[in-house]
């Protein structure tokens, strides 16, 4: 298999500048690495290193995008003809290579595909551009691409559209078709960030076999390092535009050399982290002044209390729109919540999580159910008094950067809750505007600024201080740190436990990250398409998972540990069923049985 | 020889939307019927009457009309058959006055019909007349291009309420003209063909010919003096320098004629203000603080120089006049005296009576109120020039005016809803253009008797737009309605004119506006008529080779 | 280990670097600074502007330079050529009295372009704001209000087939008489005219905006805002609307020039202003008879809309990146 | 899609019974009246009878709902006779004759059924409006997308300018500008649209092109100004997607990726756009229809308004709004057809 002696591909002193208005910006300033045959490499490193501009230069592809190869070459060894310098090529030289000789797949599954083409024409396009063959040709052998990724009934899914298929299915396609023509090397950016464990844990297991079964070279891009144990060979790392660390995977992570890769290792969350620990508290970070870690017990007063929630979607349709059917996206939900303390939902995607969080709020109206907080039942209030009580609940949202408004200056958007309920005004709102930007510790200078002008993790703190700018005494945080860098997140997960030692929150924690949950709760609930599956304290839910769902969950989280490789045999998702039911049906309630004290597993069916 | 110089092209620019003169009045409608639709007689290019489908027009002199002037009495042409090979009868010409006489039917041309008793046919080609009063003039019906003979065959299904279902025969009349229908598209084109059934055997010359309809007076001259793809083109109301400099092109040659066409300002002598009550506005009750007085109006009169309006406004096609009735000869006033621009004379007349400019901003007060107008008028590039000029004119005699213009469907609409018609008058001064049907003025003086104002008892309907009311006028009237005799008629008529126009200045004529029309230099035969229909001769149209 | 040269800076602070605040150093401005600052370099939007302005002065202080009256008749000066013909035919009609000419009437063409540009300006520029109200108001409304969107939509349906010319037939009857006596003939037709042309242009803006909104109210900010107590009208200003500004401005930029074009049709049919009261386009509307003759009076009216629209559409452009924040920071 | 779209239909009819119902009393309003050509010499009791005589004198309500049957009820019979008798598609059936002299709507001015009057009228305006609108698109469509892809180039700049200047200048003025130089000095081209031109071969044809040469001409401009924007901002929006990527990461040619995968996400909303422009082209497009002569349905529409012709009004423009509320329902089905990511039910 690894006839070829030297290495496929060699980056050298690569330098890629961008044209802005400013004058020129280097995106990339001086990297360099080879990729052997048959070896994964990982980039890694935080948003914005330069990884995904690296790549694209490989392909020639950063023109498109206004960038330009300012320096350095790209040495590609071709399969028939020799090595040649990427940088220098013709772009109607790249157009035999890219696709042909190096495969791509891309960041985002949702916007890679073209969203009016069928999964079929997208798929077969590159073949019968680089290999010629006929329609029928191409399509057998994109059968044969959708086989080999495991998507499930692949004929019909080769007449589908892009939106159809589900976020894994999709990254799949993406896969398959830079599969396609049996690429030397394959250039994966961050081909899993957008997905939730277990399709992440699949999508990683399929790489890794077809690597192994067809000795494609793979440079894999990811700032997840969990994801780099799981994969790499050999790991470059990226700092600011520049390579500051190369080598073997599992002496990358058993003994780092550069601070940078210090840093990001101790900002990882693990799994199996916390156990032994009753309490959840904030993580130790390289190179801060944290006085001295101390747990976060909270209180045992309930604060939330959410008895038999049921949120359903209808589905309209017939002439005249009448429900046909509803999307029962809650299902009779109950919880309670402690002051001070922390409880976690976890679930796939699509599981009712953030439903379940909005209807709390009545951001989404519920159909059933009680909703105390803190002796107000909120499930009877009027718009007016819903507002009121919207004081003492907050919410972070998801996408730090979509629930900012662009058009809206910082100091401006952290100030409008207070301006909204009229609680400060004048000066002493600024005042109070400035404290929060100190307490959120982002420099005051920056309440002049936009939304775009800061960084996802910076963003994120904007975001919680607009949440905590009425003092309130719930935040639903809905996965708050999910759309983070690992350094970010590692910041703004000690930030949210320091309020809450500090000011006595409470939150609801809404996460798909195990890892994550692990660090920040009390207790954890587990949902499985709109129930509760299990519920009970951290402790006993991480190490004595009762509910065959969350063992399941629990064993696709990734480990940041290279010796531990998951094995796609390991895996065992069944797909999810579909939570749409016809308007009559009416689910059976949730029976638990408590098998240790607040540890309550379900009993009756949940469809899984 | 009929049909050799092959397809004649003919632009209106307001196109015909229907074939029968009985159910519209449009100019365009009647004279695109006059094509194939014929009258017994017709009003040559002088004014004369002559005989088209009669034998000979009737006079009292031939016997024709009785003496005491209630019957006359028509004879056809031996031989005349329509379109479709049948014969005319008397029984046709009948079947006309019956068809139009129709209270259902809604005839545009019943007044043409007034005071008809009975029509007699004592044979084929003999139809009597009978009015119920002398008639002075009995050459309403079956004259002139407003009142053609209809085949009664084709259009007797369709008296009454019926009238508007036959489009069929109103679309394609069977008629004894020049030629017959072959396709009618309503307010677009009209292709016809020679009548092969046509009298006089030799005629017409043109075997086709289309009417075209459509676009504007414009683009119409331009279509036959610049680019010669039409041959003649009816009606060009342009300002002269244009049309000047499209004649230049050469391929045609604009033409023109008077007729009894006046344009006029007409002065209000009621009180239009606005802060009277709804209903008492522009009626007798309240006479025009400022108009009422006569120097006043004869100030503004003289204010205006018609010689340069008439160069600016029709050129070749207008002559300045002080006449209501400009023409026939006979019932012309030799009145002139307005002609002479007299600022001069003006100030002092205004000055005279009463006022002044004490306040020195250029507009003259009398107790208060300023010398200032509201003048109004239809929308009308030409128009708008005139308001303009005589705007600035009546400011140079100290009166200050503000223009108004109003759609010409709103304003010659009649709607009694509307407080922008010709009739509400809620304007101090307008301006418009009207004239006679024929050559006899009388029913056109009788507009102004006493009491045929415009108010709202009658719904605002009324010919007596000034409002103008004298009992003596009242009275020569009368006595012009029971004179026969033409000179005694011409001297009343003359008495009449001069009342309204140079004596009161109730009426202020400006031009006597003549038709300009144009057709290309190798259409022959054009004789262009202002009494009848411009297209009256047709028949005798041809080709000039080269 | 690498050979970065950054290498030594990094190992000094890195571990703190690493996880600090990164972000633009530059000290933020102040936002209006920062729009002009953008805006400044926009090629064609200054260029637009630098025109828009110079027409914008010339038709508000013309009058002060060139104060011959525009209603004035000389008609004794009646179809001067402007200056300019001398050049190439010796013998035609000039004079500096009249240096763009005059007209059938011997109406100053200068002293008509000034004063029919302010009132085409003014016409246009309030038409064009009316109509932007009405049609945001809708489309927002429409947009943000499901249960309003129905009736709105099928509102807007109902005006787009109204037939023009009936509705102002309607709206002169009932309102100009009111409208003169409290505003005078030039104000009341005025008012009337950008009723009209306000409330029969709004349509294709309502659309625009009912889409983007209906966009808008999906995404997550609205319903943060909504979580923080921020009312539905509140979210629609400090929201909604600075988010739709773009479609808004390129609707602008149109109904800009449909409305001063409007304006010369209907003065056209006779609703319009006083017949002796100059707009651009009526002045155009009226030499196109004798466009052959004197080409200038087409021509100077059409260059004087024409640059207008353009510089206004490029003005567009520009404030449209100005504004926004995204474009702005780079 | 279907049910969406039958009950957008249904949903339509009250929206179109309300909208002709404000049309209808809105032109009652109107002031005006058929009898402004009428010649001032005729007496105004004559006036008054051929008032009578066509139908002017009863309620404003008792006209709209005759309107409404014959509009609704007795038009709909004829057409199906029609269909029946002469019709090559249904000829075969047997001939239902449903209609038996039932009132039509009349015009006022021409005394005929609007409705033929109408049929009369469709084919210029298709042959003129129709091309005008299609040739347009056909050359919006192709700088607009060049635009986008040389963005800010110089055929991007000009393009700007060009179809801006376009949209500023007003088609009275075009057009005659139009007709001096070709019909007048070159000769080139027929000032006045012939209606009865028949097309039976080669010649006639080219005689018909010639004559829908500026016409279509003047019409384009307007269209291409408004069309190539929307299609610029489209493509533009498109270029920066992240699929057009993977497109070229695919080894695509640049033509592959503009034309083929850019272009038809781009079209979406352009297409929606331009089913959106089609009921002005059956509503004509009046000063153009007048400055050459093409009396087509604008053309009708502007001489009856200013005859004041109620009937006549009154059945174009419901046939407008009709067509607006039908186009609106196809732009949308269109929408879901050819975005695949939308689906009604
Ligand atoms: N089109 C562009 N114009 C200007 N600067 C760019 C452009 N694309 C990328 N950059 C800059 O290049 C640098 C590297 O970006 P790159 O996309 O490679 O980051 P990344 O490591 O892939 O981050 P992420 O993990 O967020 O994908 C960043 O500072 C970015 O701002
Ligand atoms: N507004 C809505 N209308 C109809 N269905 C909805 C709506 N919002 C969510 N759903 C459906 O409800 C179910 C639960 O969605 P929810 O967003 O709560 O999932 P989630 O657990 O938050 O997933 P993720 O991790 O992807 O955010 C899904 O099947 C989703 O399709
Ligand atoms: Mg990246
Ligand atoms: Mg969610
Ligand atoms: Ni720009």
């Amino acid at each position: 298999m690894l006839d070829s002696a030297g290495p496929i591909a060699r980056i050298e002193k690569l330098r890629v500048e961008f044209q802005t208005k400013d004058g020129p910006v280097a995106g990339v300033e001086d990297v360099s690495f080879d990729i052997n045959p048959g070896e994964t490499v990982c980039v890694v490193g935080e948003s914005g290193s330069g990884k995904s501009v690296s790549s694209l230069a490989l392909m020639r592809l950063i023109e498109y995008g206004g960038g330009t190869i300012a320096g350095g070459r790209i040495l590609f060894d071709r399969a028939r003809g020799g090595e040649i310098d990427l940088a220098a090529a013709k772009q109607d030289l790249m157009r035999t290579i890219r696709g042909n000789e190096i495969g791509m797949i891309f960041q985002e599954p949702m916007t890679a595909l073209n969203p009016v083409f069928t999964v079929g024409r997208q798929l077969t396009e590159g073949l019968r551009v680089h290999r010629g063959m006929s329609r029928a040709q191409a399509e057998a052998r994109a059968l044969d691409l959708l086989q080999q990724v495991r998507i499930p009934e692949p004929e019909r899914r080769l007449m589908q559209y892009p939106h159809e298929l589900s976020g894994g299915m999709r990254q799949r396609v993406v896969i398959a078709m830079a599969l396609a023509c049996k690429p030397r090397l394959l250039i994966a950016d961050e081909p899993t960030t957008a997905l939730d464990v277990t399709i992440q844990a699949e999508i990683l297991a399929l790489m890794d076999r077809l690597k192994r079964e067809t000795g494609t070279a793979v440079m894999f891009i990811t700032h997840d390092m969990a994801v780099v144990a799981q994969m790499a060979d050999r790991v470059v790392v990226m700092f600011r535009g520049n390579k500051v660390e190369e080598g073997p995977a599992t002496q990358i992570f058993e003994t780092p050399q550069h601070p940078y890769t210090r840093a990001l290792l101790a900002a990882v969350p693990k799994l199996g982290e916390m156990t032994g620990k009753a309490y959840p508290e904030p993580m130790k970070l390289l190179g801060r002044d944290q006085a001295d870690i101390m747990p976060i017990i909270g209180t045992d007063t309930p604060l939330l209390t959410v008895e038999n929630l049921v949120t359903r979607f209808p589905v309209k349709g017939g002439l005249f729109r009448r429900t046909v059917a509803n999307v029962h996206a809650v299902e009779d939900v109950s919880f309670t919540l402690n002051k001070g303390q922390t409880l976690s939902l976890v679930g796939e995607s699509g599981c009712g999580k953030s439903t379940c969080g909005r209807s709390l709020l009545r951001l989404v109206e519920p159909d059933q159910g009680r909703v105390v907080l803190d002796g107000t039942d909120l499930m009877g209030l009027g718009p007016n008094r819903l507002r009121d009580a919207r004081r003492e609940m907050q919410m972070i949202f998801q996408d730090p950067f979509a629930s900012l408004n662009p058009q809206m200056g910082l100091a401006d958007q952290v100030a409008e809750p207070m301006r909204n309920f009229g609680t400060h005004s004048g000066s002493e709102l600024m005042d109070r505007v400035a404290m929060l930007f100190d307490r959120v510790e982002l420099p005051r200078s920056f309440m002049r600024r936009f939304p775009h002008e800061l960084s996802g993790g910076q963003r994120q703190r904007i975001a919680i201080a607009r949440a905590l700018a009425l003092s309130p005494k719930l935040i639903v945080a809905d996965e708050a740190v999910s759309a983070l860098d690992v350094s970010v997140q590692a910041q703004v997960l000690n930030l949210m436990m320091e309020l809450q030692a500090e000011m006595g929150l409470s939150y609801l924690f809404i996460s798909h990250d195990m890892a994550v949950v692990e660090r920040v709760s009390h207790n954890v609930g587990v949902m499985y398409l709109g129930r509760i599956v299990e519920l009970g304290p951290r402790a006993a839910v991480f190490e004595n998972p009762q509910h065959a769902y969350t063992r399941a969950l629990l064993k696709a989280v990734p480990v940041a540990d290279p010796r531990q490789r998951k094995s796609e045999k390991d895996l065992n998702f069944k797909p999810i069923p579909s939570p749409i039911h016809p308007v009559g049906y009416t689910p059976a309630p949730n029976v638990y049985d408590e098998v240790a004290p607040g540890h309550f597993v379900l009993t009756s069916e949940s469809g899984y | 020889e009929r049909g050799e110089d092959g397809h004649v092209n003919i632009i209106y620019w307001q196109a015909p939307s229907i074939m029968t003169p009985y159910l519209s009045s449009g100019t365009k409608d009647i004279e695109a019927s006059s094509l194939v639709l014929e009258p017994l007689g017709r009003y040559d290019e002088t004014g004369a009457l002559v005989p088209f489908l009669a034998a000979e027009i009737p006079t009292v002199e031939n016997g024709g009309v009785s003496e005491d002037l209630k019957t006359i009495t028509w004879t056809l042409k031996e031989g005349l058959k329509w379109s479709d090979g049948t014969p005319v009868t008397s029984a046709d010409v009948k079947f006309t006055a019956d068809y139009c006489m129709d209270p259902e039917g809604g005839c545009a041309q019943l007044a043409k019909f007034d005071h008809v008793s009975e029509i007699e046919t004592p044979d084929d080609l003999t139809a009597i007349v009978h009015f119920d009063k002398p008639m002075p003039n009995p050459y309403g019906p079956f004259m002139g291009n407003q009142s053609p003979i209809l085949q009664k065959a084709q259009f007797e299904s369709c008296t009454g309420p019926a009238a508007s279902t036959c489009t069929d025969a109103n679309f394609n009349p069977i008629g004894t003209g020049p030629f017959v229908v072959d396709e009618f598209k309503p307010n677009d084109v009209i292709s016809l063909s020679a009548n092969p059934h046509y009298r006089d055997p030799a005629k017409p010359a043109f075997a086709t010919a289309t009417l075209k309809g459509g676009g504007d007076a414009e683009s119409a001259a331009r279509a036959v003096l610049q680019t010669g793809e039409m041959d003649y083109a009816w009606n060009l109301q342009l300002a002269p320098d244009v049309l000047a400099s499209m004649a230049e092109a050469g391929a045609g040659v604009p033409v023109s004629a008077f007729g009894t066409l006046v344009e006029r300002l007409e002065m209000n002598l009621t009180d239009p203000s606005p802060d009277l009550p709804e209903g008492e506005r522009s009626t007798v009750a309240h006479p025009h603080p400022i108009l009422s007085d006569f120097k006043v109006r004869k100030a503004l009169s003289m204010a205006i120089d018609r010689e340069l309006l008439t160069e600016i406004g029709y050129g070749q096609a207008g002559r300045p006049t002080c006449n209501l009735v400009p023409a026939p000869e006979l019932y012309a006033s030799p009145n002139t005296e307005c002609i002479e621009q007299d600022l001069e004379g003006a100030r002092a007349l205004l000055e005279e009576a009463g006022w002044t400019d004490t306040d020195g901003d250029g507009v003259r007060e009398k107790d208060g109120t300023d010398l200032s107008l509201l003048f109004q008028s239809s929308t009308n590039a030409v128009r708008q020039d005139f308001q303009a000029l005589i705007k600035d004119w009546w400011s140079q005699i100290g009166v200050e005016t503000e223009l108004r213009n109003v759609d010409s469907s709103v304003f010659f609409g009649g709607d009694a809803g509307s407080p922008d018609t010709f009739q509400r008058f809620y304007a101090d001064v307008e301006m418009y253009a009207n004239n006679f049907d024929g050559t006899d003025p009388q029913s056109y003086l009788q507009m102004y008797r006493c009491g045929n104002e415009p108010k709202p008892s009658s719904q605002w309907q009324g010919e007596n737009i000034n409002r103008y009311c004298d009992p003596e006028y009242d009275a020569l009237l009368d006595e012009l309605a029971t004179t026969g005799e033409l000179s005694k008629r011409g001297e009343i008529a003359r008495k009449l004119n001069e009342m309204v126009t140079k004596d009161s200045m109730t009426i202020v004529p400006l031009v006597d506006r003549g038709r300009v029309s144009a057709h290309s230099n190798s259409l022959g035969g054009v004789i262009l008529n202002t009494w009848d229909s411009e297209l009256w001769n047709a028949a005798d149209w041809y080709r000039i080779d080269g | 280990m690498t050979d970065s040269p950054q290498d030594d800076l990094i190992v000094a602070d890195a571990p703190i670097e690493a996880l600090a605040d990164k972000g633009p150093t530059a000290p933020p401005r102040s936002k209006w600074k920062d729009v002009w600052d953008q805006f400044r370099k926009h090629k064609g939007a200054m260029t637009g502007a630098f025109f828009f302005l110079l027409i914008t002065l010339g038709v508000l202080l013309g009058p002060f330079l060139w104060t011959l009256d525009a209603q004035k008749l000389d008609i004794r000066a009646k179809d001067m050529r402007p200056i300019y013909t001398a050049l190439w035919s010796p013998d035609a009609r000039v004079g500096w009295a009249h240096p763009l000419g005059s007209d059938q009437l011997g109406r100053d063409n200068l002293a008509q372009l000034i004063a029919g540009g302010r009132a085409s300006m003014a016409v246009g520029w309030t038409a064009m704001l009316l109509s932007l109200a009405i049609g945001t108001g809708m489309g927002v409304s429409a947009g943000f209000f499901r249960k309003l969107d129905g009736p709105l939509m099928r509102l807007t349906d109902l005006f787009l087939s109204l037939p023009i010319l009936p509705l102002l037939l309607v709206a002169v009857t009932l309102f100009r008489q009111p409208l003169r006596a409290n505003f005078g003939p030039e104000g009341g037709m005025f008012i009337l005219i950008v009723t009209i042309i306000g409330i029969t242009s709004w349509m294709p803006t309502a659309r625009i905006v009912r889409g983007d909104v209906l966009a808008l109210k999906e995404r997550e900010f609205v319903l943060a805002a909504r979580s923080i107590g921020t009312r539905p009208f509140k979210i629609i200003w400090r929201h909604l609307l600075p988010n739709v500004l773009s479609p808004i401005m390129v609707s602008a930029t149109l109904g800009l020039a449909t409305a001063i074009i409007t304006e010369s049709a209907l003065s056209f049919l006779g609703v319009g202003f006083p017949s002796d009261f100059p707009t651009w386009g009526k002045m155009l509307a009226d030499a196109v008879a004798r466009m052959e003759d004197f080409p200038e009076r087409v021509v100077l009216p059409g260059i004087a809309i024409s640059l207008t629209v353009l510089g206004v559409n490029y003005i567009g452009d520009g404030l449209r990146d100005a504004l926004d924040p995204r474009i702005r920071g780079r | 899609m279907l049910t969406f779209a039958v009950r957008r239909l249904v949903l339509s009819i009250p929206t179109l019974l309300f909208i002709s119902f404000v049309i209808f009393m809105l032109l009652q309003l109107a002031p005006g009246d058929p009898m402004s050509q009428v010649p001032l010499t005729v007496p105004p009791e004559v006036k008054e009878k051929m008032r009578q005589a066509l139908g002017m004198g009863e309620p404003a309500l008792v006209q709209y709902w005759k309107w409404l049957v014959q509009v609704f009820w007795t038009e709909p019979k004829i057409f199906i006779d029609w269909l029946t008798r002469d019709s090559t598609l249904l000829g075969w059936l047997p001939d239902t004759a449903l209609y038996h002299d039932e009132l039509r709507v009349i015009s006022w001015q021409t005394r005929s059924p609007v409705m033929d009057i109408v049929l009369q009228r469709i084919p210029q305006t298709l042959w003129v409006v129709g091309l005008s609108y299609i040739v347009g698109i056909l050359i919006a469509l192709p700088i607009g997308v060049y635009s986008a892809y040389r963005q800010y180039s110089v055929f991007d700049q000009a393009g700007t300018f060009i179809t801006m200047v376009g949209f500023s200048i007003p088609p009275f003025f075009t057009g005659p500008l139009l007709i001096v130089l070709f019909s007048v000095y070159l000769g080139w081209f027929p000032s006045i649209y012939d209606t009865t031109h028949v097309v039976n071969d080669w010649d006639s044809f080219t005689v018909q092109l010639r004559q829908m040469v500026m016409p279509v001409m003047v019409l384009a401009l307007q269209t291409t100004a408004q069309l190539s924007r929307y299609m610029r901002a489209s493509m533009l929006d498109n270029l920066g997607q992240d699929y057009v990527r993977t497109a070229r990461a695919k080894g695509l040619s640049e033509a592959m990726v503009v034309m083929v995968h850019v272009l038809r996400n781009s079209m979406i909303p352009v297409v929606t756009v331009i089913a959106l422009g089609v009921p002005a082209i059956f509503g004509g497009a009046i000063i153009t229809e007048n400055v050459f002569k093409v009396n087509g349905i604008g053309q009708l529409l502007l001489t009856a308004l200013f005859a004041n012709d109620l009937p006549m009004v009154m059945t174009l423009t419901f046939i407008f709004a009709f067509l607006i509320v039908l186009f609106n329902l196809i732009a949308d089905v269109l929408y879901g057809l050819l975005d695949p990511r939308i689906r009604y039910d």
